[in-house]
């Protein structure tokens, strides 16, 4: 079966949406990296999708690297929740706001 | 060589100022004396000899021009430093000089106790340099340079008692009435700038057809010049000034605001002749004004009780005929009159100031009385000037008001109109000038008598007075109806371009002399009557006409409507724009927009809420805004 | 395949590397500073391998790596904000035990920002770019035990994260419209696309690639992350971000914008255009209430970021020119006045604060001119660089047809006046300096030379403006066949 | 030599060296302050003397090449306006140097240098012969007077700074956009890339194109000047300053707006500025009126001042607007009148505000008496702000005034309201404070004599008064090249018929 192109456009438009409302909406940090890794993810398909319909690698390739810095962003942003949590018991990024203004 | 002396005439009382400002420390009086009145009287020498000179030659060889340097050339146009020597400006040198001489003789003894002498000398030759500058000069520019400098010099000198609140107030008055008249002669120069292409008097009279005979521009030229020269005159509606302006000291009034500076708008008419017969209207509308001045100014002179005030009113009204003969085209009749009126006026204001001395500044009718016993030399010069204000035959006036009517007789309809009010101004005159005398010189003393016994004054005070008063005297004789034409004569080259002289007829000339010396043995008459023959009378009679007489003697009440017509609303508007419209208008825009951008900036601080949430939302929403943006372009370039 | 167009890379990674082993080991006394030592080494050896190539601009590993005019003064620009912010590191608190990490991150990211501006290919740019990103993202919450720091990192992460997806997305749209992740082959292809009405996903391509490169130059409306984090991550962290995040992010716009889809130049300026406008004013009026200096100077680099892509949106040649000439007169400026505000806070409590600076002036002369200057040039006054690089930009926009533009900046920077010079009122007021230095140590020298060459650079770059410009010129030359 | 470089380099020179001179050795700074600034004045008369006065061009020209690829040059060189601004420029500046040694504020030798750097400011913008090196200065010389404000100002001294730095900048920024876009379109006609004005000069430019240019430069002339209604930061800066600032920037910086007029807006533009020679003359007129009434109404000498000169600045533009030989020649003398005059008054306003300790004009009274010799010097001044005729100001008023009643009577006429206000408002200034009664001191004003060091700032401005209403010739004989130069196109534009110069009247006869 052939998948066609729109299908994949479709598909990686829904994930991103999911994952902006995602960042809009929650206040969990953890579920903010997975809403991110949604939107990456997105971006991975389309990577993916159009590197069939070109059947060019560079694509597959370029994917890949965003799997390995998407990787990267979660194990930091892993660090830093857990140093917060650390100093403050609390998993809410709203409480994040001493700074403004 | 004429004009060598001119120079040295204009510069002498200006180094003598100067000399006196610079001494350093406070010179002897003797020594200021000596600079003040010295310069002076050796202008007045040369001026004689310019004089003499000038009669030696032809009548028309006596009009030299002298140009010291080129002062400036800007816009097409080219200015000399410029003097013009001609009868004109001679005869006026003579009255500047002379009778400032004699005045600052008086001066020497009446000033004697004040501390300011040196700085009064020296504003009185600053003075008298300004006006030698005003008639000498060659061309508009420094007529008007002359005209603001004399008009300095009358602002110091009657604000020169600068403590008192009443002398500062008038000394502004009168500065500020002097530039709105500068302001009108400044406009009209400009007009002939701009008509004629020059500033130069000679290449201005002699192109002075081309404004136009009759032409709305030639009125605008002569009215505009008239402001400058009803300013200085204090023509009505620019009189107010000179009332007040007898703040200053008494010889101040007799030489400035008396024999010379308030002439100066008369010496500007017949200098500027040749524009003012280009536009008949004009020469009406200023005849008219000057009779209308005339007779106000007398009735206000009735009611006065200040002596001053009787003597400033009085020399409103007559610069009221010179003004009107001037406007009729009668030149030589009003240089005449103002020739007379020099010497009379300055011999009443004289007389009138060893008065006030010796009563210790005393200046109000009210207190005075008897004065003849005490002061024999004020009752003669006040007796002769005001025989010769009065117009008694044989004295100044009576050939100088008589030419100065006859000639307005010739004038047409509205000469007969002047006339008519001339003559009875005459009689008001009579009637205002001997109350004055009859009232303070006969009569019984003031009741509780004086304080101190009125003491008669030294020579310095008395020399003046005397001369003047048989100047007073003497002085008509110049020219005598059926006569001799001595002053016709000498301005004759002056007034060579005139179109159209006014010469009287005799039966007009006849019929002037009856009824102007009618008027003034009427108004003698009628002075004896009321103030000298029964001093109760006037005080029985205080009840008649009493509303007339109150609007009389407030001088009609132009200072209150200036006041509430020009002042107030000019300073309340002032004072709305300090305080609403430069703080919401000029300024709000500053506020303004100030407040907008920090209204602004506390929005774009606000929206800045730390959570991070909706940080995620802006570019969100920013991604939006930016895809339909584009979209658009695209969709516009495509 | 040339591999010498790395050499620069290598060093610079090498060097991170090295940095960081070094750091694993708690080193005696005198090699206390090995970090700091091995990174100012390698930026040198590689700030000095640009100079020797800049006659022989050439491009390696199949275009993929070009280093033209534009890449080597760019990456001469990055370098030289990264020299600076090891000195401003020098005895900075915020690494204290962590040197290696510390000094290694900065490098590591100052690789990233070079690849970015060097890049040839959409993949190379996206990993510079995130290389830059994920350093700096740790470099912001270095200091784990103060909260702010912490605060800052994770902001900077998760708008970041949404930045790298939006730039992910973006690529891939581009790259699947185009079918090559060659900037050339894109460019070449957008110049032969036709009208892009039809292309409906292009146009979101571009939007969202213009949003991502947005988010990493601060430019409005993706800016709001940065006051945040410019004033919870350590300050020499926070200079480093102004001034290297914001040339790579430039190079990106320029090779990306400029470069690669000059093509279709007519459908994106006025978005680009409209950015920087919103850029200048947002910026400029969002500083005006700051009391933070360090905020202040966030706000202002978000105002700044819309001074430089002016010289994006109008696609010239010479609009890269002064853009390229501002970036350089913005890193002399930023620079100086960050270092006056790193001195400062390691003298006093709360050294970013604006009463801090009260009266400073008069208690080091020095520092106040330097501070004055940068604040002058940074307001746009002359005789001084940041004139002549605004001057520079303003012409390319007017020359461009974007006048609205160029009002838009002028009437913006007569706002931004307001708060540059109220720092210098207050360094000069009469009034007594609050909190008197004398309890803390000498004037720390690194930071002292970073603040006086930051201040003799903002006026000798006005004075001998033309070489400056003359390789500006170069570089923008380089960008367009 | 560059001379005209040189009176740029002097004072720059003698400012970073005061900067460094040690606060408490005030003597040194003193020193250097009135070497800077007279070396610079020395300069100025040597740049006089080899001034060209046949040429109407820009002459003595320093040329060096800035910055090539954009056509910026550093070009400074001298015309007829030029010449007299720098000299009353550098004569100010010296007579504020001696004035503000005399009573040295805290941190003197940073007060001293900032004097210096503003002079350098305003001596580059009168010389410069580039569009861009003009801007340079016209924003360089804004940092120093704001600082000045800013610190030695009075208790409202960072809101008036701040008003002013930002006021001024609004205008300037649209005369940058402005120049740019100038530049730009005379580089399309030109060939080469150039902001030199002389270059630029003759470039033609459309209706429209011309009309908005010159709207911009206006613009910030406008607000430097002051013209109403843009002078809403004058009262603030004039008020706070310190009062020597207050008389320098009156003076001077108020004439940076009235040179770049006459210098570049209209000969660059002559259709944009025929097209709005009307509403600006309207503008003019307004702020003559509007500055009167103001002035006649204002609580404190000082504003009183400030606001009179937002009406004598209407005069010049108007001078300069109408497009008349006599008025602009006019104008260009009354620049230098209003320089020396308003220093003068802003002098007298300083010695008495110092003598008594309030410079509100309802608390005084009567001082003459115990200060004669300053009564003299305040009357002088007062009449020469009035513009008495025979004074230096009527000269320049006159002229003015005559060449705009030859193209626009109306506007003379409505003009001549503020003559008539000069009075009212420059006595009521004379008289409450040095007439009347005694009242705010005990000691008849004795302190408020002026002093030798009062007399050495305030007799030189006095016999420059002098010198120019006696011997104005001088003046405008210097400038009349260049004013005609610079009007000559817009005369063309507004269809005004050349005019020749006629002889001397007199010239030919009698002399003594």
């Amino acid at each position: 079966m052939i998948v066609p192109m729109s299908a994949y456009i479709v598909l990686s438009i829904v994930l991103l949406g999911l994952g902006m409302l995602g960042v809009m909406r929650r206040r969990n940090p953890l579920l903010l990296l997975l809403s991110i890794e949604l939107m990456l993810n997105a971006g991975n398909i389309l990577l993916i999708g159009f590197s069939r319909q070109w059947n060019d690698p560079a694509g597959q390739i370029f994917a890949l690297v965003v799997m390995v810095v998407a990787a990267a962003e979660v194990v930091i942003g892993l660090g830093l929740v857990v140093a917060v949590f650390r100093s403050r018991m609390n998993l809410d990024v709203d409480e994040m706001s001493s700074m403004k203004g | 060589m004429q004009t060598t002396l001119a120079w040295i005439v204009l510069v002498l009382p200006l180094l003598g100022g100067i000399t006196l400002v610079a001494w350093p420390g406070e010179p002897p009086r003797a020594a200021t004396r000596l600079i003040g009145i010295g310069s002076i009287l050796i202008a007045f020498a040369l001026a004689v000899t310019i004089f003499v000179s000038l009669l030696m030659n032809a009548p028309d060889d006596r009009t030299f021009t002298s140009g010291l340097y080129e002062w400036i050339s800007i816009g097409g146009t080219s200015l000399d430093l410029s003097i013009l020597v001609d009868p004109l400006s001679v005869m006026m040198m003579l009255i500047i000089t002379g009778v400032g001489f004699l005045i600052h003789l008086f001066s020497a003894e009446y000033m004697q106790n004040d501390r300011d002498y040196r700085r009064f000398f020296a504003e009185m030759n600053l003075f008298v340099f300004s006006m030698l500058l005003l008639v000498l000069a060659g061309n508009f520019f420094f007529l008007i340079v002359g005209w603001g400098f004399v008009g300095l010099a009358s602002y110091l000198l009657i604000g020169f008692w600068y403590e008192r609140p009443a002398a500062v107030a008038a000394a502004k008055k009168a500065f500020v009435m002097n530039v709105i008249g500068d302001a009108g002669l400044v406009l009209g120069v400009l007009l002939i700038l701009r008509q004629l292409g020059t500033l130069d008097y000679q290449q201005a009279f002699a192109n002075a057809d081309q404004l136009g005979a009759n032409s709305g521009t030639a009125l605008a030229v002569c009215l505009l010049l008239f402001v400058g020269a009803a300013a200085k005159s204090a023509q009505i509606p620019l009189h107010t000034w000179l009332p007040d302006a007898m703040e200053g000291p008494t010889p101040v009034s007799a030489l400035i605001h008396a024999a010379t500076m308030v002439t100066a708008g008369v010496y500007l008419i017949v200098r500027c002749h040749a524009l003012f017969q280009m536009s008949e209207l004009a020469g009406q509308i200023i005849a008219v004004i000057g009779a209308a001045t005339l007779l106000m100014a007398a009735t206000v002179a009735l009611q006065q009780v200040d002596i001053k005030r009787v003597l400033a009113w009085s020399t409103v009204s007559q610069i009221g005929y010179m003004i009107m003969a001037a406007g009729l085209g009668a030149y030589s009749a009003a240089m005449f009159h103002l020739l007379m009126h020099a010497f009379f006026k300055a011999c009443l204001f004289l007389a009138a100031g060893i008065v006030i001395h010796a009563l210790h500044d005393e200046q109000s009718l009210n207190k005075m009385g008897g004065l003849k016993k005490y002061l024999r030399v004020a009752y003669f010069g006040m007796g002769m000037g005001c025989l010769a204000i009065a117009g008694f035959p044989g004295f100044d006036a009576f050939f100088s008001k008589d030419d100065i009517l006859a000639t307005s007789l010739a004038a047409g309809p509205v000469g007969v109109a002047c006339w008519i009010i001339g003559v009875v101004g005459a009689f008001l005159t009579a009637l205002y000038m001997f109350r004055l005398l009859f009232r303070a010189f006969f009569g019984p003393e003031p009741t509780g008598g004086y304080a101190h016994a009125p003491h008669p004054s030294k020579w310095w005070m008395a020399v003046p007075v005397i001369i003047l008063g048989v100047l007073s005297f003497v002085g008509g004789w110049i020219q005598v109806p059926f006569g001799w034409t001595g002053i016709s004569d000498w301005l004759a080259p002056v007034l060579a371009d005139v179109q159209h002289p006014l010469e009287a007829t005799n039966a007009q000339v006849w019929l002037t002399i009856g009824f102007s010396t009618a008027a003034a043995l009427g108004g003698i008459a009628l002075a004896w009557w009321l103030f000298a023959a029964d001093p109760q009378r006037r005080i029985r009679l205080a009840a008649v006409a009493r509303g007339p007489r109150e609007v009389m003697r407030e001088a009609y009440l132009f200072d209150e409507a200036y006041d509430d017509v020009f002042i107030e609303p000019g300073r309340e508007l002032g004072t709305v724009l300090l305080d609403e419209v430069e703080p919401k208008g000029p300024q709000g825009l500053i506020t303004g927009t100030a407040a907008v951008i920090r209204d602004t900036a506390r929005v774009v601080s606000a929206s800045e809420n730390g959570f991070v949430r909706s940080y995620a939302f802006a570019m969100i929403a920013g991604l939006a805004v930016a895809g339909v943006i584009l979209a658009i372009v695209v969709a516009g370039v495509a | 395949m040339n591999v010498v167009v790395g050499i620069p890379l290598y060093v610079m990674s090498a060097a991170a590397l090295l940095a960081i082993v070094s750091g694993a080991f708690s080193l005696p006394g005198d090699l206390r500073r090995l970090p700091e030592w091995i990174g100012l080494l390698g930026v040198g050896i590689s700030l000095l391998t640009l100079i020797a190539m800049w006659d022989r601009p050439q491009s390696g590993f199949e275009g993929e790596i070009r280093l033209t005019h534009m890449g080597l003064l760019m990456s001469g620009i990055i370098l030289v904000a990264t020299l600076a912010t090891i000195a401003l590191s020098w005895g900075e608190p915020a690494g204290a035990g962590r040197r290696g990490e510390y000094i290694g991150l900065i490098l590591a990211a100052a690789t990233g920002m070079m690849l970015t501006v060097t890049a040839g290919d959409l993949i190379v740019m996206f990993i510079g770019i995130e290389l830059l990103s994920v350093s700096l993202y740790i470099l912001c919450a270095i200091e784990v035990t103060r909260e702010q720091s912490l605060e800052s990192g994770l902001k900077y992460l998760i708008t970041g994260a949404i930045g790298t997806a939006t730039l992910i997305y973006g690529f891939a749209l581009l790259y699947g419209m185009t079918g090559s992740t060659s900037l050339d082959v894109i460019g070449e292809r957008l110049a032969h696309a036709g009208p892009l009405t039809s292309q409906p996903l292009l146009v979101a391509a571009m939007a969202l690639v213009a949003v991502a490169l947005g988010f990493k130059a601060s430019a409005v409306p993706f800016h709001m992350w940065t006051p945040d984090v410019y004033q919870g991550a350590p300050t020499p962290v926070t200079t480093f971000m102004s001034t290297g995040t914001k040339a790579a992010a430039m190079g990106a716009f320029l090779l990306v914008f400029t470069g690669a889809a000059q093509g279709a130049i007519a459908d994106w300026r006025v978005l680009i255009g409209a950015i920087a406008a919103a850029s200048m004013v947002v910026g400029n009026i969002g500083a005006l209430r700051q009391n933070s200096v360090k905020r202040m100077l966030a706000w202002s680099s978000v105002a700044q970021a819309g001074y430089l892509l002016m010289g994006v949106a109008v696609g010239t040649a010479f609009g890269a020119e002064a853009l390229i000439y501002y970036l350089i007169a913005y890193l002399a400026m930023t620079l100086a006045a960050f270092a006056i505000v790193i001195l400062r806070e390691r003298e006093v409590e709360d050294g970013d604060q604006l009463e801090a600076f009260t009266g400073y002036g008069r208690r080091r002369p020095w520092a106040g001119v330097v501070m004055t200057l940068a604040m002058l040039s940074l307001a746009g006054f002359p005789p001084l660089a940041g004139f002549i690089g605004k001057f520079m930009l303003f012409s390319a926009a007017i020359d461009s047809d974007m006048l609205w533009l160029a009002i838009v900046g002028a009437l913006a920077s007569a706002v931004s006046v307001v708060y540059y010079l109220r720092v210098s009122i207050v360094m000069w007021s009469p009034e007594p300096v609050r909190d008197v230095p004398e309890r803390t140590l000498r004037v720390p020298r690194a930071v002292a030379t970073v603040a006086v060459a930051g201040g003799v650079a903002i006026v000798a770059l006005a004075i001998w403006a033309q070489p400056v410009i003359d390789l500006c010129r170069d570089a923008g030359a380089s960008l367009l066949p | 030599m560059p001379w005209v470089s040189l009176l740029v380099i002097v004072p720059l020179v003698a400012a970073i060296v005061l900067a460094l001179v040690p606060q408490h050795d005030r003597m040194l700074a003193r020193t250097v302050a009135l070497a800077g600034t007279g070396l610079t004045v020395a300069v100025s008369i040597v740049v006089l003397v080899l001034f060209d006065r046949g040429s109407g061009a820009l002459q003595q020209i320093d040329h060096v090449d800035w910055i090539t690829s954009l056509g910026i040059s550093w070009d400074l060189g001298v015309d007829g306006i030029s010449i007299w601004l720098v000299l009353l420029t550098t004569v100010l500046f010296t007579l504020g140097m001696i004035a503000a040694c005399q009573h040295l504020p805290e941190r003197g030798n940073m007060f001293l240098s900032l004097l210096l750097l503003s002079e350098v400011g305003l001596l580059g913008l009168f010389t410069s012969g580039d569009l861009v090196l003009f801007y340079v200065f016209w924003e360089f010389m804004l940092i120093p007077f704001a600082f000045l404000i800013w610190t030695w100002g009075g208790d409202n001294r960072r809101r008036a700074g701040l008003t002013f730095v930002v006021y001024t900048m609004v205008g300037s920024l649209i005369m940058l956009v402005a120049i740019i876009s100038t530049a730009l379109i005379a580089r399309d006609h030109l060939g080469y890339a150039t902001f030199l004005i002389r270059d630029i000069q003759g470039v033609p430019f459309s209706g429209t194109a011309s009309t908005l240019l010159f709207a911009g430069f206006v613009l910030a002339f406008a607000i430097k000047l002051p013209l109403w209604p843009f002078h809403g930061w004058l009262p603030l800066a004039y008020g706070e300053a310190p009062i020597v600032v207050t008389a320098l920037m009156a003076a001077l910086m108020s004439k940076a707006g009235v040179y770049g007029l006459l210098r570049i807006g209209v000969p660059l533009f002559p259709d944009g500025a025929n097209t709005l020679l009307i509403p600006i003359a309207i503008l003019a007129l307004i702020g003559i009126v509007y500055g009167s009434l103001l002035a006649w109404r204002a609580r404190t000498m000082r504003l009183l001042v400030g606001y009179s000169s937002l009406a004598h600045l209407g005069f010049i533009v108007l001078g300069i607007m109408v497009f008349d030989q006599m008025a602009a020649q006019g104008a260009v003398l009354q620049m230098i009148n209003h320089g020396v005059v308003v220093a003068a008054a802003f002098t007298i306003v300083m010695v008495l505000g110092r003598g008594t300790g309030t410079e509100d004009m309802g608390r005084l009274g009567g001082l003459a008496k115990g200060a004669p010799r300053l009564a003299v010097a305040f009357l002088i001044v007062t009449m020469a702000a009035l513009a008495l005729p025979g004074s230096n100001a009527f000269v320049g008023e006159f002229f003015i005034l005559g060449g705009v009643f030859r193209q626009y009577a109306w506007m003379a006429v409505i003009a001549m309201a503020g003559v008539i206000y000069a009075a009212v408002y420059m006595l009521r200034m004379y008289q409450s404070t040095m007439n009347g009664p005694v009242k705010g001191v005990s000691d008849e004003g004795r302190a408020t004599e002026l002093r030798r060091g009062d007399a050495i700032v305030l007799v030189p401005l006095i016999l420059i008064m002098f010198l120019i209403a006696l011997w104005p010739r001088v003046f405008v004989d210097a400038s009349a090249k260049a004013t005609d130069r610079a009007i000559a196109p817009a005369q063309v534009v507004a269809g005004r018929p050349p005019i020749q110069i006629a002889p001397s009247a007199t010239a030919t006869q009698e002399r003594p």
